[in-house]
């Protein structure tokens, strides 16, 4: 079933053509992967789909059937829909604890307000913050994070910040999760477990769209690779076919560099 | 309770020290501190940096001040809806500013600041133009009337300043007040963990607002009589200096900065014109002291750190 | 006088007064560009400067009475960009180096107190009084029609011109420039870089503030009064000025500056003088809604 | 240990301020004074403090003033801050040393904390702030020893339309409760007499550029420009009238009424038809005010347009504490209010019901070489 379906996306920036006509699906429990040389357009089409930039034209639809339209939503209206994401220059809030940085993700799952704030008294607001709490603690445990909790995230070493990303993105309880390099900066140790830990994920039925140079990291765990080149989709399929499509060996693996 | 006790201690304080100049002190010290809270909201909590708030004290003010005199408003009436009208006023002057950010956004507030009081300052049918409104009533709780008299100020002050400050420890702990944080810390991050940002910008400026119009209201019964001068910019600096130097973001901090910046001219007093001048270096001297402001949060953090480790 | 000429003539008058909005202004832009720091005691660098320019004509006056007029303005300006620079070094060693790990706000607060002791400083050694500043030079006029043009209008707007180039030739064309952008760009890898920050920042401040100096001895001989006070408001406008044309960007003061006096001069010439301010904070607001970042600052991209 | 120094100086900031107060030997008797000593108006505020300065130590020098105690004056400042006015005015009426109070230069400080005065039962006598709504609100307390702006108004558009033949005026004020109160006060006298007022506009102060507003001014061609404000604002204003060359005599307020302006004109754009409007007659020419001048300039230099009132109200004061003979609020105020008449350096005051002076005389100057001329004084 699909889950995201991306159609003829296009954005310019000044004169740089950054997405070209893209189009691709992404089904429903599926780790998907976006691959392609630097400045293909990869993160520019994630910044498309969770809202942070508005594309010129084409369509993306979340969702079953026709799904959400989500060009031209807000990103915290995205969020609402069920994606969430992070960030290849990692965007923690450095100032907040690594348990607060969780809690935030699971603002959208919340809804207490401000007289809630204030009159919390048998209004469910106390339920609420258990169950976020309950659910913010059980990431950080499964991320190894737990021992950190109340440390300020900006103490936490490169890979462990990489994971308090993760599981910020995960309290939102997405349907739709969108790695940027999510391995990058890892040691091997650290990828073993990430990918072990993005294949659980996959088994619980997320969804995952994921941007990854390390192929090593790519082939193994994922059942779609969509390529990029110039901002243009080149080549699909699943990581096999990739491998030997001649396009693609051509433009990113062969001519011009292996990483 | 620690703080209750405080509260009792703080409330007791006419009776210990009668003397009117002291209560005086102190009840404007409480004024600023209302002022200092309801910024802190808006630049402490939501990082918005704010140079016009003086024009929602203003609001307040007048609200009070014009409802009074035309109508005959009683103060206890007046006093929400001087908060009202400059909660809306923070709403909607909010509207433009939130689009733009950073240093920006400070400038776009400044100039707000600056139109609301040239604005009251010309409309001179209504506000009375520089001359200002006389005769504005005093509060009258139960037969009893207010006067000039500081102590009963003084207590409604505490009062506020108490309720205000358990409001914003709540808010700060609550659900909405750790997304103002995360906005803060990197807004674009989140608003894709489903933030609206400028929703929440809009509460905080009206929250905020609101608490200004608040203090302007106490204000206006107060003096009985304002001016357009005494809304201006400088006012607008010296919160924002009490909520930075106290520690932004920190409740008990900003209280604490308010007394000291309103607290310390008055003890230069008997320096009479070297007075701004030592001030002056009283600002340089405690913000080196204490870069990250008398009770800063990221210095409470840190140290809680360093106690974790 | 014809609505032309009257037309005319206030865009002259706004082109006197945005000029020295401007010279100010690049100062603000220029540490601003450089650290992000707001400095709010620019204005009273301003109005030191117009003080020690006081200073200078009154002991040239004394100590050589006869002196050539261009000659004294040069002596004149050299001092207080002299004075003005020294004073931008003093005030960023005392107040703004200690606190550049600590929260980006804590430094407004430290430049608040500077204001308030430089404007005290002044007022306890030169009185509170407003001062009179004599003229160095003739006053010259032109008459174009109706419409009158005066030396210093002249002067003025050279100065500001010439200082606006010299500036962007610094920051463009030399070495102390490229660290000076590097600084801006990020701190720390100017620093590996083998960059001295420190140095590179004090530098800014230096020359930003020799610029308010000679700002203020310009502001003094136009309008010939001078106050401890004066600091307050022209800071404000010039703050305003700035971040109109794009805070941080050199052009953008100049161009902030004069658009500020175009506005304030025609806002009291059709409308009125006491809502000139009103018209000048609505058009920030506006320009600043349609450009974010000023009308000539760069426009960055979200980075994601 | 950081905390501890940041402390250390408020404490002794505090210890400072509380040695500042205390004094030596005798029991003291205070007097305060109130005015803006820093801030925008702090020239003026300085100005005035001297005077007061001068009166009391020429009443201590002449003998005891109250028996058993050595009289003193307590200096506060007000910054031109209504309510930094009201703190300062708490200030003085908790402490029971002080017995009377010489007070505000702004009326907008006066204003709210002659409430505060009056609440005290202090005797409070202002010396300057000439707005008229200040005596309205039925202090008995209250005294004043210069005349309001609703007669400095009238009488300025008395000599504007009369002796300047002006008919179409162009009025400016500088947006404060003096200077529109003032202007006020004179567009409603004008327009009565007849004469057009063909505009009316506020400047900010602290402004020094004013050629737009004159640029307009020019063109609109009045023959009287009138400026109710103080004299930085004004000298500005002259001096570019002058120079855009704009026929239009110049009438002003007693706030131009400072030497200083016509040094910050320039002497020749200050003898271009310049009049001003003073309260109270010709200082220098008054002879009961021969020995004031010659002692002031002895010590202190520059005579400010408002030493002289600072100096009558800290004298009426002293006079009032002489009276009562006993270091009490009330009986000072009884004194005050029994005393039928004072002769003081500005003439014979008797005060109404309101507490202002009935020497309501309007001085009218203008500028000729570089000084003051009086022209003639009007009421009486």
């Amino acid at each position: 079933m699909r889950l995201l379906r991306i159609q003829r996306l296009t954005k310019r920036f000044g004169g740089l053509l950054a997405l070209d006509r893209v189009s691709f699906d992404v089904e429903r429990g599926k780790i998907v992967s976006l691959i392609g040389p630097n400045g293909a357009g990869k993160t520019t089409l994630f910044n498309c789909v969770t809202g942070v930039v508005r594309p010129e034209t084409g369509s993306i639809r979340f969702g079953p059937e026709s799904g959400e339209t989500l060009e031209g939503c807000a990103p915290h209206q995205i969020a609402q829909f069920g994606i969430a994401r992070t960030f290849q220059n990692i965007r923690l809030f450095s100032n907040l604890s690594v348990l607060e940085n969780v809690l935030v993700g699971t603002y959208v799952r919340t809804k207490s307000g401000l007289l809630e704030a204030l009159l919390p008294w048998g209004s469910g607001a106390h339920q609420e913050e258990r169950w976020a709490l309950d659910r913010c603690s059980r990431l950080l445990e499964q991320l190894d994070l737990i021992s950190f909790a109340n440390r300020l995230a900006s103490a936490l070493s490169y890979g462990q910040q990489r994971r308090l990303e993760l599981a910020r993105a995960l309290a939102s309880a997405p349907e739709l999760v969108l790695l940027d390099e999510p391995a990058a900066g890892l040691t091997f140790q650290e990828r073993q477990e990430l990918m072990e830990f993005l294949q659980e994920l996959k088994k619980q039925g997320l969804t995952i769209l994921l941007i990854e140079h390390d192929m090593k990291v790519v082939m193994p765990i994922s059942d779609w690779v969509v390529v990029l080149d110039y901002g243009a989709k080149i080549a699909e399929g699943p990581p096999k076919a990739v491998r030997e499509d001649p396009r693609v060996i051509e433009a990113y693996l062969g001519s011009r560099s292996n990483g | 309770m620690k703080k209750t006790a405080i509260f009792l201690l703080l409330f007791l304080i006419p009776f210990l020290d009668p003397n009117s100049y002291h209560i005086e002190i102190l009840a404007t010290a409480a004024l600023y501190a209302l002022l200092a809270l309801g910024l802190n909201i808006i630049v402490g909590f939501a990082g918005l940096l704010h140079l016009g708030y003086a024009a929602f004290f203003a609001i307040g003010a007048y609200t009070y001040a014009l409802l009074n005199l035309r109508l005959g408003c009683p103060f206890w009436l007046g006093l929400p809806l001087g908060m009202g009208v400059a909660g809306v006023g923070g709403v909607l002057l909010g509207l433009p500013a939130v689009r733009v950010r950073g240093d920006y956004l400070a400038i776009v507030t400044l100039g707000f600041g600056e139109i609301v009081r040239i604005v009251v300052t010309n409309l001179e049918p209504w506000t009375g133009g520089p001359n200002g409104l006389l005769g504005i009533a005093h509060p009258v709780l139960g037969g009893f009337n207010f006067g000039v008299d500081s102590r009963p100020y003084y207590w409604l002050l505490l009062v506020l300043v108490g309720g205000i400050a358990w409001v914003c420890a709540r808010l700060r702990r609550s659900r909405i007040g750790l997304a103002w944080a995360a906005l803060r810390e990197d807004e674009l991050a989140a608003r894709t963990l489903g933030i609206n940002g400028t929703r929440l910008k809009l509460l905080a400026l009206g929250l905020g607002g609101g608490i200004a119009g608040l203090a302007g209201a106490v204000f206006a019964a107060k003096q009985g009589t304002i001016t357009p001068d005494s809304f201006d910019f400088i006012l607008s600096v010296m919160i924002l200096a009490m909520v930075i130097l106290g520690g932004l973001g920190s409740v008990r901090g900003v209280i604490l900065g308010a007394v000291v910046l309103s607290v310390l001219p008055e003890l230069l007093q008997g320096f009479s014109t070297y007075r701004m001048l030592l001030f002056g270096i009283g600002m340089i001297g405690l913000m080196r002291l204490r870069p990250q402001g008398l009770l800063g949060i990221s210095q409470i953090r840190r140290e809680l750190q360093r106690a974790a480790s | 006088m014809t609505p032309g000429d009257f037309f005319f003539q206030q865009l002259l008058n706004g082109l006197t007064i945005g000029s020295i909005y401007a010279l100010i202004a690049l100062g603000y832009t220029m540490v601003y560009g450089i650290i992000q720091l707001i400095n709010f005691a620019h204005g009273e660098i301003f109005m030191v400067g117009a003080y020690l320019g006081l200073a200078a004509i009154l002991l040239i006056g004394k100590v050589h009475p006869g002196l050539n007029p261009t000659a004294g303005l040069l002596l004149t300006l050299l001092a207080a960009a002299v004075g003005g620079g020294f004073l931008g070094l003093v005030i960023e060693r005392v107040a703004y180096r200690p606190l550049r790990q600590g929260p980006k706000l804590s430094v407004l607060i430290t430049a608040i107190g500077v204001s308030f002791f430089l404007q005290n400083a002044v007022m306890l050694v030169f009185g509170a009084q407003d001062r009179y500043v004599p003229p160095l030079l003739q006053v010259h006029r032109w008459q174009i029609g109706s419409v009158t043009v005066t030396l210093m209008q002249v002067i003025i707007l050279a100065v500001s011109i010439g200082l606006m180039a010299g500036l962007q030739r610094i920051v463009y064309r030399t070495g102390l420039g490229r660290a000076m952008r590097a600084t801006a760009q990020d701190p720390l890898a100017a620093r590996l870089m083998g960059i001295s920050v420190d140095r590179v920042i004090a530098a800014t401040f230096c020359i930003g503030s020799a610029l308010a100096g000679v700002g203020g001895v310009l502001f003094g001989l136009t309008y010939s009064t001078i106050n401890f006070h004066d600091g307050y408001l022209i800071g404000l406008k010039a703050f305003t000025a700035a971040v109109l044309g794009g805070i941080g960007n050199i052009p953008g003061a100049m161009l902030g500056g004069l658009l500020l006096g175009f506005l304030e001069a025609f806002g009291a010439a059709y409308l009125s003088t006491q809502w000139k301010n009103v018209v000048a904070f609505t058009v920030l607001v506006l320009v600043l809604l349609l450009r974010p970042r000023g009308l000539l600052g760069e426009r960055v991209a979200e980075r994601a | 240990m950081r905390i501890r120094a940041g402390v250390l100086f408020l404490a002794g900031a505090a210890a400072a301020s509380l040695l500042a107060g205390c004094g030596k030997g005798t029991p003291a008797a205070q007097i305060g004074f109130v005015g803006p000593l820093t801030g925008d108006q702090a020239a003026t505020g300085l100005d005035m403090l001297h005077g007061a300065q001068l009166a009391l130590e020429q009443a201590r020098a002449a003998g005891e003033i109250l028996p058993g105690y050595r009289v003193e004056l307590v200096a506060l400042d007000d910054s031109h801050s209504p309510a930094q006015a009201v703190s300062a005015a708490k200030r003085l009426t908790s402490n029971t040393d002080v017995i009377a109070v010489v007070g505000h230069l702004n009326s907008s400080c006066t204003k709210p904390a002659s409430a505060v005065y009056s609440e005290a039962r202090m005797l409070h006598v202002n010396p300057v702030s000439s707005n008229p709504e200040i005596s309205r609100q039925g202090f008995d307390n209250f005294f004043r020893v210069c005349p309001t702006d609703d007669l400095q108004g009238p009488a300025g558009a008395r000599f504007a339309l009369t002796r300047l033949k002006a008919k179409r005026i162009f009025v400016i004020d500088d947006v404060t409760t003096y200077g529109r109160g003032l202007a006020n006060e004179f567009i409603r006298s004008a327009q009565v007499q007849g004469a057009e007022i063909v505009g009316h506009e506020g400047i900010t102060q602290g402004e020094k550029d004013f050629i737009p507003l004159l640029t307009k001014v020019k063109v609109l061609g009045p023959d009287l420009i009138y400026f109710a404000g103080m004299y930085p604002e004004a000298a500005l204003l002259i001096k570019q009238r002058f120079e855009l060359q704009i026929p239009a005599k110049f009438l002003g307020g007693d706030g131009l009424f400072e030497p200083t302006l016509i040094n910050l004109a320039g002497p020749q754009a200050a003898d271009s038809e310049v009049y001003i409007t003073t309260l109270g007659g010709d200082i220098r020419g008054l002879p009961t005010a021969r020995d004031f001048v010659r002692d002031f300039e002895a010590k202190y230099g520059h005579l400010g347009a408002y030493s002289s009132y600072a100096y009558e109200a800290t004298r009426l004061v002293l006079e009032a504490v002489r009276r009562a003979g006993k270091k009490d609020r009330a009986a000072v105020l009884n004194a005050m209010k029994q005393m039928k008449s004072y002769s003081g350096i500005l003439g014979i005051h008797t005060f109404d019901s309101r507490g202002d002076t009935t020497i309501r005389t309007i001085g009218i100057y203008t500028i000729k070489d570089g000084k003051f001329q009086f022209v003639e004084a009007v009421g009486g």
